[in-house]
């Protein structure tokens, strides 16, 4: 029994009945106000104890342009995106046609009563809601009801598939923080929209949710959230940034919560500094300029902020000072699709800058954009050197639910800093000298009051002692330091997460926010006999399991959201002897990947076997 | 800072520095250029203000101008960065550590061309540092092509004219809110240990844009008329790739005086020292100031503006004694049971 | 017998008789002035017959600091950088001493009488010359004299090796352009100085040169200026540059020459316009902007400023816009070593850019500098797309002996214009259609008068009218599209050259300046048995060619100059097949190849494999 | 230029054009937004003066106003680059055909933020075209973050306060030489479509602030007061994502008047039309005029500055008459003699 249909059974009335397996998208314009209602309906489901995520597709646009918001519930824990949903919520006149089009077969349209379309499906149960008038109804004042309107929806699905109400108030409570008058206001129109329903509509689909045993510990967040509080957990003190879809809420995240978090208690005075910047030069410029000063510094962006920062982040490399660079993901190149997700600047991260370089570059999955939050500042001390997190907008702008966060189970690592005192027991220190033979030589911050402390940070060629050299065995054993360097770097980042099946033949390789759309996959496979393993990358420098995992697979799908196959190239160059053993999946569309999509590459590959 | 003790000996300064005490590296500029003057005046200075040599943070881009924080105060960290991003670099390292005193050095073409963007962002915030730009119209580094700065109507040795008007520091700094501005010239010693004494007192951005000539590049030929580009015999005399050794140029003149200094190669520079009836807190005026000696074509120098009570960056921020730089990790990890409430909400 | 000794004779006296076979090391400071005295040394001897090569060494400052200019002349024609000179001009005192020691066995030093150093080598041959006084004497004005005293050691040079007098003068005419006091009176030191050295001197060592056979058609150049002779021969018609080092004299050449060959013989008007904009991403953005408006369009660059052209490189190729973009690669990262090579910007070029886009890079040698700079042109406009060429510091700044420029044997390919007669008849167009099948679609230039011809160029998603669009199908097609175009690029770019040596089993594989050295290293490789292929790559995207050459050999050396392998990694990504057969050498230490090193290599391996 | 013939009926223009050859696509902006308005008097003035929409390229940087070249007129070339790098695509683009017209679309984020050095530098080349900064002090766009001209003390929805002084970008293009300066506002068409014709006709670069009102972002809560940042139980009381329409403001005022805009949020703008008796070719008087109405919280509009002139990049290029776009290849690759002497000069 495939997963999509496990808890389909098929009721006494011939209803297929489907339980918190269904996945509902709500077609609306942008700027109609509509993400308080869709929040609402997801923290409900989320708080009955059904598995659930949300998606936000949107325009590059503010006003007027059509948007959809996904829902996927699943009692197995399937959240990834599906190609069809089987719920819509038709808000929009302009896309109800195609998007009635694209609604799985007996699926559910639950619609505006004022917009007029042809119900062209007739597999679809059609299901009217009053919302202009009980907005109207409300007695909310004239400007605030094509918002409110939005709450007829809620009140109309929560009736169709049998959320509680209760916590649909809990919902609301929870997101105008208690503020009484607009939970009543809203909860209202949530009400009359399902009491409507109770007594207008007759139900004729199966489609239902069931309150789950809650697991315990599961929150729903996005990743930018998660990232700016786990940098604010990893001490962040200093952070530069420019404005740019996707990755703005990253640093928002930080502008709302760094006030509540790092004040004094005592004094009330801020500890951390926020900057927009005038552009992304500017914003790395200043945080490698905290960091060079001792603060732990941060920046966060997307491509075309990226790009920008290509030579800052040579100098910061090779003039070893660390910095943390979040990278939320869009499609590119160029401006390419700012509201879509791609995994495609893993390659230019990588090998960012002219010249040498290899920089290192963290991968979170889903549950792990808090706690490498604070781990790139360890790593970023440590190693002396930029650390890129390459999230994405799926990861970063999207709500979803993972464990709830862990408090850092390690001490800050501020890595090899000399004080005065030091400095005075030792006589005095050589910047870029490699004593403990890791690569990484030790630094004194400025204000350090040793007469000896100071030394000269450049990004030309210098010698152990931070002076300009042109000597070419200078230059040749600096570089070699660097390569040392990088071998340790390997030793610390994290490392992949290496999940087996019994039986095996089949390595699957992914990273970052297809994470979901692969375990799915893999149930799917598993389930048609196809059992596979999976080796979930959470760093660039590899580590050598990556290797051991390629060589334990006559096949291996290197399966990455970009066109170029980024992963697969990089895969080739640090393990090429195991080249003949990957195939390439890449899927580049804008969208979050589907199960579907692994699973028919897979398949599609066996048959040809045959 | 470092209490101040009483001088031990007569070279010795209030902290018991010696002037070595604020030497750099020796100078591997050319002999004569305008940036050694300068680099000398900062060294003076800071021996003379007692300003602890750990206390101060040098930061630069890339050109000549930008090699100096090499070759002043050993003992003071130094950030040599890219070309035209100082200012951000300086400002990160500023906000992260506010106690301490920082100088930046750049070049006309680091700050006015490809750095224009920083630097008027930087001077808009009012980051607290003295920020010296020397100014010599052409980039000495990369041997000689024009500046923004560069005067309208000057050849150059490789034969080319600048066609475009001049960009003034000193305006630009005014109008993009700077907090103080002045000018100076590298050759007037006297003017411009003033000015970076005011400049190192002054709580925000201290705008100090200093005429520093470069002795080979902004320089003629002995017959620089005619000199025409491209055109066949017409090569200098002496091998391009030689540079001559000059003297540095002293001057030394007084308020409202105008006074005209003379090139090794025959050309001259008009530079108008500010009358003392100016009154350096009115924006209108420094504006006006500016605009009519342009028009004069004179340099005006001396202390342009100044608003000495404009909040600093630092200010605004809300930002306490202790620097982002010397947190504690205590100060820096919240609670965990602040994480309790926070994941509750998302819960 | 090696190269080295292979014009080695013993002499009756017992002297070793080198003929045309040695290299000469001019030791100064900068800003000495001894460009034009070591350009005519070089040019004497490159008139004489004798194949030469002259480099010269220099620190990132103005003035004062030590600078070392090599020549060398080798009658078999290997010209590539030797690790040690035979022939030393000591001018500098502060580094004599080093200079020195770092002599060739039974060298030559001459050096300026009043400098006083510790003659420590007593297997080297000393001559004083007095340059200060032949200076004083010569009747030079003051401010001259340290410029002509260079002359002296000319003269000294001359008697010592036997060059030509006639051909100094020649080279002094040229250098002068027939000026005659200039040559004159440098003429009159060279002369003071041969005559000094004959009365007083006497030759002990066994150096010497002897006219050849002058080989026809070889002219002596750096490779910016024949970048810059090329793109005028391609019609370049407008540059934006910024100046650095050692891009500017690219620039520069452009700036000497394009009023010489482009203004109009009637008008006397320009065609063509340069730009020096205020920076890099200035520079490339008004090239982009020339060449969507139809100009041939280029800028030249270096590390520091390919990588601020980073997002505009990512436009140019996505909005499909033609532009040239010349890296000449100094010392990467960071400013790195600014007056060093380096063939460090491999990956960073290719991968350009956030998101997906592999780019056209170029790989010039010594002899194709003025052909891939008139043939960028037309590939720029025939892919519609930004070519990079990537020259070097060794090849563009220092002299080269190469096949005098021939004349493009092309008409020029102005690629997929649509005029308006051309719309008229089609009734309109679709930009990004790929009617052809080649990937690349017809574009219409601005101010084309036809009513339909506009369209929007824009660095968005769009479709194939260049509307914009987040269709995900409309976007999987048009990066369908462009790989397709990639694999047309494939075949448009120069093909690699390759060289057999029969029964070779050693394959290596190179680029660009190191050229020389590899053709010395199979030379000597060759006579100790170890007959090797070369081939040598000219272009990415890589011919299927390069895959066979590999596949041919056991063992591939991929030779380059950059410490992380770059053009390794390119190899393992595109031929992952046969990863197994390569072996990287990677050399990075700022100075040119020599061919020891690449024999070392090879050698140091074969001694393994026994 | 197409050769000008008589109108066909009273609805077309003199190139036999009707109005709706000079529009674009339908506008994506949001409803009541001062772009659209911008939009329409460029869509009217171009109909009206004629020109020839073949004969026009629109280029721009990111940014909502950076789209409103997809609004105006289909038949001319667009160019959307990259934010904040208009002014350098449309430098080359129109150095490569200097016999188009151009109109430059910018936002205030995208010229005074991170395209301060491109505009800075335009200005000063004084290429020929047309300038228009959409200017809303917000980034609209990324969702209502400050950008540069944001004024200091502004509050916005997410409760962040604006703390640094707003830069003027008038006073930006005045001081860097751009030889035609002026100040608009977005609800005043008739200002708006003379100062527009104004710069259509001059030859060098015009810049053209417009006051362009983002109705979503630079737009208050309904007690702003009392929304104070990071807060509990401030959260507004309708989505923070809900966008209303509103109606495009209109106004019309007179020389020497100062009008108050109010807004539907309450706030308001104080808008001053310049005298009739100011002399907009004098610098001095334009600098006068920019600081003393800053002083007094008023935005001067109308003509700030011209120098009719002021020689163009083109004019002091060389450049002739064919553009460098056209050439034949015949005028771009030099003859084979030609090469046979260049080899002979390194033989
Ligand atoms: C991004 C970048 N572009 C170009 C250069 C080359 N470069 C080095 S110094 C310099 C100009 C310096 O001029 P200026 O700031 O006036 O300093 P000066 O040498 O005249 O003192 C340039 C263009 C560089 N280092 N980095
Ligand atoms: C390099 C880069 N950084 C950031 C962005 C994101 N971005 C898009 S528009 C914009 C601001 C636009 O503001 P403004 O120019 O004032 O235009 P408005 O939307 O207000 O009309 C930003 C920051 C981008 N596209 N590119
Ligand atoms: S080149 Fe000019 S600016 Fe540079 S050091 Fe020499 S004199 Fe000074
Ligand atoms: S967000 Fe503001 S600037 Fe953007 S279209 Fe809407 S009103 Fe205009
Ligand atoms: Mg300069
Ligand atoms: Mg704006």
């Amino acid at each position: 029994m495939s997963v999509q249909s496990r808890l389909a059974v098929v009721e006494k009335s011939g209803v297929t009945r489907k339980v918190n397996d269904f996945s509902i998208v709500v077609a609306t314009v942008n700027g109609s106000g509509s993400q308080t209602a869709n929040g609402v309906i997801l923290r409900s489901l989320f708080a009955m104890g059904i598995p659930v995520s949300g998606k936000n597709l949107f325009p590059s646009n503010i006003q007027g342009l059509a948007t959809w918001f996904t829902i996927r519930a699943n009692a197995a824990g399937f959240v990834a995106r599906t190609d069809q949903s089987e719920i819509l919520i038709a808000m929009n006149r302009t896309t109800v046609i195609e998007d009635l089009k694209g609604l799985a077969e007996g699926g559910v349209c639950l619609y505006a009563d004022d917009m007029a379309f042809e119900k062209s499906r007739g597999d679809v149960h059609y299901y009217a809601i009053p919302a202009t008038r009980l907005a109207r109804e409300s007695g909310a004042e004239a400007s605030l009801r094509p918002y409110v309107a939005n709450m007829a929806y809620v009140g109309g699905l929560a009736w169709l598939l049998g959320i509680e109400l209760s916590e649909v108030e809990s919902a609301l409570a929870a997101h105008f923080r208690g503020k009484a008058k607009a939970v009543a206001l809203n909860f209202g129109v949530v009400q009359a929209a399902h009491k409507h329903a109770a007594e207008n509509l007759t139900k004729t689909d199966g489609f239902r949710v069931e309150r789950m045993p809650a697991e315990a510990g599961m929150i729903l967040v996005d990743g930018n959230t998660a990232a700016a509080l786990g940098a604010i957990y990893g001490g962040v003190s200093f952070a530069a940034w420019y404005p740019i879809t996707p990755a703005s809420s990253l640093a928002e995240g930080l502008q709302d919560y760094l006030p509540q978090l790092r004040r004094d208690p005592t004094t009330g005075e801020n500890h951390f500094l926020m900057v927009q910047a005038e552009d992304e030069l500017g914003a790395l410029g200043m945080a490698v300029g905290a960091g060079w000063m001792g603060a732990r510094s941060m920046t966060s962006t997307s491509g075309p902020g990226l790009s920008l920062m290509a030579e800052f982040s040579g100098l910061a490399h090779y003039a070893e000072v660390p910095v943390v660079i979040w990278d939320v993901q869009r499609m590119g190149p160029s401006t390419g699709l700012p509201t879509r997700v791609s995994q495609g600047d893993l390659l230019f991260a990588h090998f960012i800058g002219h010249g040498d370089g290899r920089q290192v570059v963290l991968l979170p999955g889903p549950n792990e954009c808090f706690e490498f939050g604070w781990r790139a500042f360890d790593l970023a001390e440590r190693l002396q050197a930029p650390i890129f997190v390459l999230s994405d907008l799926d990861l970063g702008m999207n709500l979803w639910r993972v464990p709830s966060f862990r408090y850092p189970d390690q001490p800050m690592d501020r890595g090899k800093v000399l004080s005065a005192e030091d400095l005075a027991r030792l006589g005095g220190f050589a910047r870029y000298k490699d004593v403990d033979g890791d690569g990484i030589g030790w630094r004194t911050l400025p204000g350090n009051s040793h007469p000896r402390s100071a030394y000269f940070t450049r990004g030309t060629g210098h010698d152990e002692n931070a002076a300009y050299s042109e000597d070419p065995q200078v230059w040749e054993a600096n570089m070699a330091r660097l390569a040392r360097k990088y071998q340790t770097a390997k030793g610390l980042v994290p490392s992949p997460v290496v999940e087996h099946m019994s039986g095996s033949r089949i390595g699957l390789v992914g990273f970052g926010s297809t994470d979901p759309a692969i375990q799915e996959a893999r149930h799917i496979l598993a389930q048609g006999g196809l059992p596979s393993d999976y080796l979930r990358l959470r760093a660039i420098p590899f580590a050598d399991e990556v290797g051991r995992f390629l060589a334990e697979h006559p096949v291996n799908w290197v399966v990455e959201l970009n066109s170029d196959g980024q992963m697969h190239s990089l895969l080739k160059i640090y393990f090429a002897e195991h080249a003949g053993r990957m195939r390439s999946l890449a899927h580049n569309d804008g969208l979050p990947l589907t199960a579907r999509r692994v699973v028919q590459a897979v398949r599609d590959e066996k048959e040809e076997e045959r | 800072m470092t209490v101040a003790t009483a001088p031990k000996k007569a070279t010795t300064n209030l902290i018991g520095l010696e002037k070595s005490d604020y030497r750099g590296l020796e100078t591997t500029l050319c002999q004569g250029c305008g940036h050694n003057s300068i680099v000398s005046q900062i060294v003076a200075v800071c021996f003379e203000l007692s300003i602890p040599p750990e206390q101060l943070i040098k930061v630069s881009g890339i050109g000549c101008s930008s090699k100096a924080p090499a070759y002043f105060m050993n003992r003071a960290h130094g950030f040599n960065g890219l070309h035209g991003r100082m200012p951000s670099a300086a400002t990160g390292a500023i906000l992260a550590n506010h106690s301490m005193r920082a100088i930046g050095m750049s070049g006309d073409g680091d700050t006015a061309n490809i750095g224009m963007g920083q630097f008027k962002h930087m001077v808009r915030r009012n980051v607290p540092m003295v920020y010296i730009v020397a100014n010599n119209g052409v980039y000495g580094l990369t041997k000689g092509q024009f500046s923004a700065t560069a005067e309208q109507g000057l050849e150059l040795k490789k034969g080319l004219q600048n066609k475009l008007p001049p960009i003034d520091i000193c305006l630009e700094a005014l109008i993009g809110g700077a907090s103080f501005v002045a000018r100076s010239f590298a050759g007037d010693p006297r003017q411009l240990s003033t000015l970076l004494k005011a400049a190192l007192a002054h709580k925000g951005t201290a705008v100090l844009d200093v005429i520093s000539p470069c002795v080979i590049f902004n320089n003629k030929d002995e017959s620089p008329k005619s000199y025409a580009w491209g055109r066949e015999h017409e090569e200098p005399l002496h091998d391009l790739t030689y540079v001559p050794e000059r003297d540095e140029i002293v001057i030394s003149y007084e308020p409202g005086e105008i006074t005209s200094v003379a090139f090794a190669d025959g050309s001259s520079l008009r530079l108008k020292k500010i009358e003392v009836d100016h009154d350096p807190t009115s924006r209108l005026a420094a504006l006006t100031l500016i605009e009519e000696s342009r028009t004069q074509g004179t340099f005006v120098t001396g202390l342009i503006y100044v608003n000495p009570t404009q909040p600093t960056f630092v200010e605004i921020s809300g930002l306490g004694t202790t620097p982002l730089a010397r947190l504690t990790p205590a100060q820096m990890r919240p609670t965990e049971e602040t994480l309790r409430d926070i994941n509750a909400r998302f819960a």
